[in-house]
């Protein structure tokens, strides 16, 4: 039975990921990849990871597909210029052959399963029972530290190209009770996400995406309109995590002599305030990644 | 096993087609699509081969958490870069 | 008393599902846009309630009724906002008649 | 059609600030109106937490700052009248609006199996009810119900596309009409207004 839902729901992936690719229409071809995305999502809960699973959903289906919607009404579309059948034939060939050894190579690659003990043997003095939360806020805090400047460096990027800002349009009476109980829920789930994370699935990286959904609520309907001042608290809370989280791994360099190494016994509450900072700031940079940050001020609007 | 087996068939197949994208399209809005669509296909052979007697390793699965994150950094990047690009050449 | 709350549960997740599957027939056999919202937006959050009702019943324990009630008004009252929107976007292209 | 086709929102035009003569008093009945929101809001997001996590005591460090930043992210909303519901109203409309969603899924699926007896089109409908809070919740339970969609809100001329445009239909939309006004606690000379 279990199975059967397997093959339909892997079926389903590739189904909808071919529909997306293999479509002229730029709105089909997002909408194909969204319900990719959450298949996706659905098919990593099978898999056993449903912290990946959570920030599939939010990140890769949800803040994506947005993304590439906005960027879907700016961009001009390519010359069709449609290349000849014998490049298409030798390339179809090689995405055969490709996918083939990719498959054969994973399935035949023998499971040195080395990290699952280690990361039991220690998971009782992470701080945390979630394996998954101690493996990004402790074992390997250090990638995440530098994951979080990766994101500050895309923003950067982002402020220095200066793409338009995205204006809201009047989108009539029905957005205020819309509104008026997804923004505060969007709060809501992010905190309990982040609170949860400790223990079960949940963590910062999807309580920020979510908590960022809440927010581009308010500026696509209209509500917060994204003014010079707004911006740089903005961009203040977006660095905000960034300088925690250095501070915080030279504190603990002076504390205990390693770069993340939290003291004994306290390591959830340093995990717990480093990922509530995380979180506000992750919200804040995948928003402004969305809105865009105009290098004027928005006198025009 | 055999689901594992599934999984790895869609995610192998996931980046087959994303490849073909990939080389036959001049869209780039198609082409960062693509692009995603290649990551969740790498992310998904990844965790498939991450299981062991149905346990998933805790380590992989942190490293596609922030893989998801960095790609969608690197989407609105890529995005603001063809937004300008497609600006520039208008004039 | 749990298999009676068994069958209640199945017997109403199985209406729900059946309320998604005729919307989603609803989606591909009506003529236009907007008669295909009315399947999008009503079966749709019908269903889902019963399938989260169906679930809370499998589950046996009050607490997660919270939980999938949430589910529901979220889904429900996007479902409706979403459906106005698209009306709304679709009358001012010009459709009207 | 989506970001780009219309005009920029006009912040002198949304709802909220319409050209009232108190436009002092106004404002600051808006602002405090805000604020009790927020409030509202924060206390709503307390009690889910508290159901959410009640076993569990140290989970209030999240859940405070998260019901300070839910109550903050309210205030950017415009202020709403506040909200004077009959308890006994509540509980009718409840059994109506579940009564009615039920037979609103009933009545789409049948009209998904048989689509050829479909005679769809649109019903302008005048309503009664005030701006605002009563309004909003009509268009709502419009779309929610059998055969009805709202499709455009002009002021209190509502577009609304129906399945059925027989009389049941608006009957249907007036028994609607009326439940919320009884909700409300609207007599009809309010209603007039």
């Amino acid at each position: 039975m279990s199975l059967a839902f397997d093959i339909l729901l892997a079926f389903g992936v590739v189904f909808t990921a071919a529909a997306a690719l293999g479509t002229h229409d730029r709105v089909a071809s997002i909408a194909g990849f969204v319900v990719t995305g959450l298949l996706v999502a659905l098919s990593l809960v099978r898999l056993g990871a449903p912290d990946v699973a959570l920030a599939e959903a939010a990140i890769g289906a949800g803040l994506t597909g947005a993304l590439l919607l906005r960027s879907a009404w700016r961009l001009k579309p390519a010359e069709s210029r449609v290349s000849p059948a014998i490049d298409r034939i030798i390339v179809a060939l090689i995405a055969v052959c490709l996918s083939g050894a990719l498959a054969w190579a994973v399935y035949t690659a023998p499971g040195a399963a080395l990290y699952p003990a280690l990361v039991s043997e220690r998971l009782a003095e992470s701080g945390v029972t979630n394996p998954v939360t101690a493996v990004l806020l402790n074992f390997r805090a250090w990638d995440t530290l530098l994951e979080i400047a990766v994101l500050f460096v895309a923003l950067i990027l982002v402020r220095i190209v200066a793409p338009a800002h995205p204006q809201p349009v009047v989108l009539g009476e029905l957005m205020l009770p819309f509104a008026r109980i997804v923004v505060p829920m969007c709060a809501f789930l992010a905190g309990h996400l982040l609170w949860q994370g400790a223990s079960v699935p949940g963590g910062a990286f999807q309580a920020g995406a979510i908590l960022a959904g809440g927010l581009l609520v308010l500026m696509l309907g209209g509500f917060a309109v994204l003014t010079p001042r707004l911006l740089s608290w903005g961009m203040m809370v977006a660095l905000l995590g960034l300088a925690v989280f250095a501070v915080a791994a030279l504190s603990t360099e002076a504390l205990t002599g390693t770069l993340l190494l939290y003291p004994d016994g306290a390591a959830k509450i340093w995990i717990l305030m480093i990922e509530a900072v995380l979180t506000l700031s992750i919200a804040a940079m995948l928003c402004l990644l969305f809105c865009g940050m105009p290098r004027r001020p928005l006198n025009d609007v | 096993m055999t689901s594992e087996l599934i999984y790895i068939c869609a995610g192998s197949g996931l980046v087959g087609l994303a490849f073909y994208r990939l080389a036959t399209c001049r869209d780039m809005l198609l082409r960062v699509l693509s692009l995603n669509v290649l990551a969740v296909g790498i992310a998904i052979l990844f965790l498939a081969s991450a299981r062991n007697a149905g346990m998933t390793d805790a380590v992989p699965q942190a490293f596609i958490l922030t893989g998801i994150v960095v790609l969608v950094a690197v989407t609105a990047a890529l995005l603001a870069l063809a937004e300008q690009i497609d600006s520039q050449r208008d004039e | 008393m749990t298999t009676v709350l068994q069958v209640v549960g199945l017997t109403l997740t199985t209406f729900g599902v059946s309320f998604l599957l005729i919307a989603a027939l609803g989606v591909w056999r009506l003529p236009d846009v907007l008669s295909r919202l009315h399947a999008l937006t009503k079966a749709d959050s019908a269903g889902l309630a019963l399938i989260a009702l169906g679930a809370a019943c499998l589950k046996g324990r009050p607490d997660s009724l919270l939980v999938l009630g949430l589910c529901v008004v979220l889904v429900a009252l996007s479902g409706v906002t979403i459906g106005h929107l698209i009306a709304r976007a679709h009358l001012s292209e010009g459709d009207l008649e | 059609m989506t970001i780009h086709d219309v005009p920029p929102i006009d912040r002198q035009q949304t709802p909220s600030a319409t050209t009232e003569p108190h436009q002092e008093v106004l404002a600051v009945a808006r602002s405090s109106g805000r604020l009790r929101g927020a409030i509202t809001t924060g206390t709503v997001l307390v009690v889910l937490w508290a159901g959410f996590h009640w076993n569990d005591p140290t989970s209030w460090t999240v859940g405070v700052p998260m019901a300070l930043i839910g109550g903050a992210l309210v205030l950017f909303l415009p202020a709403s009248a506040p909200l004077q519901l009959s308890p006994l109203g509540m509980l009718r409309f409840a059994k109506f609006a579940i009564i009615g969603i039920l037979r609103g899924a009933v009545d789409v699926s049948w009209h998904s199996l048989s689509p050829r007896t479909l005679q769809p089109g649109f019903i302008p409908w005048r309503t009664h009810l005030p701006k605002g809070g009563p309004r909003r919740l009509f268009a709502v339970a419009i779309t929610l119900l059998p055969g009805t969609l709202t499709a455009r809100i002009e002021d209190d001329m509502l577009t609304i596309h129906a399945l059925d445009l027989s009389d049941a239909t608006r009957d249907a939309l007036a028994a609607l009409e009326a439940h919320i006004a009884k909700l409300y606690r609207l007599d009809h000379k309010e209603m007039v207004l």
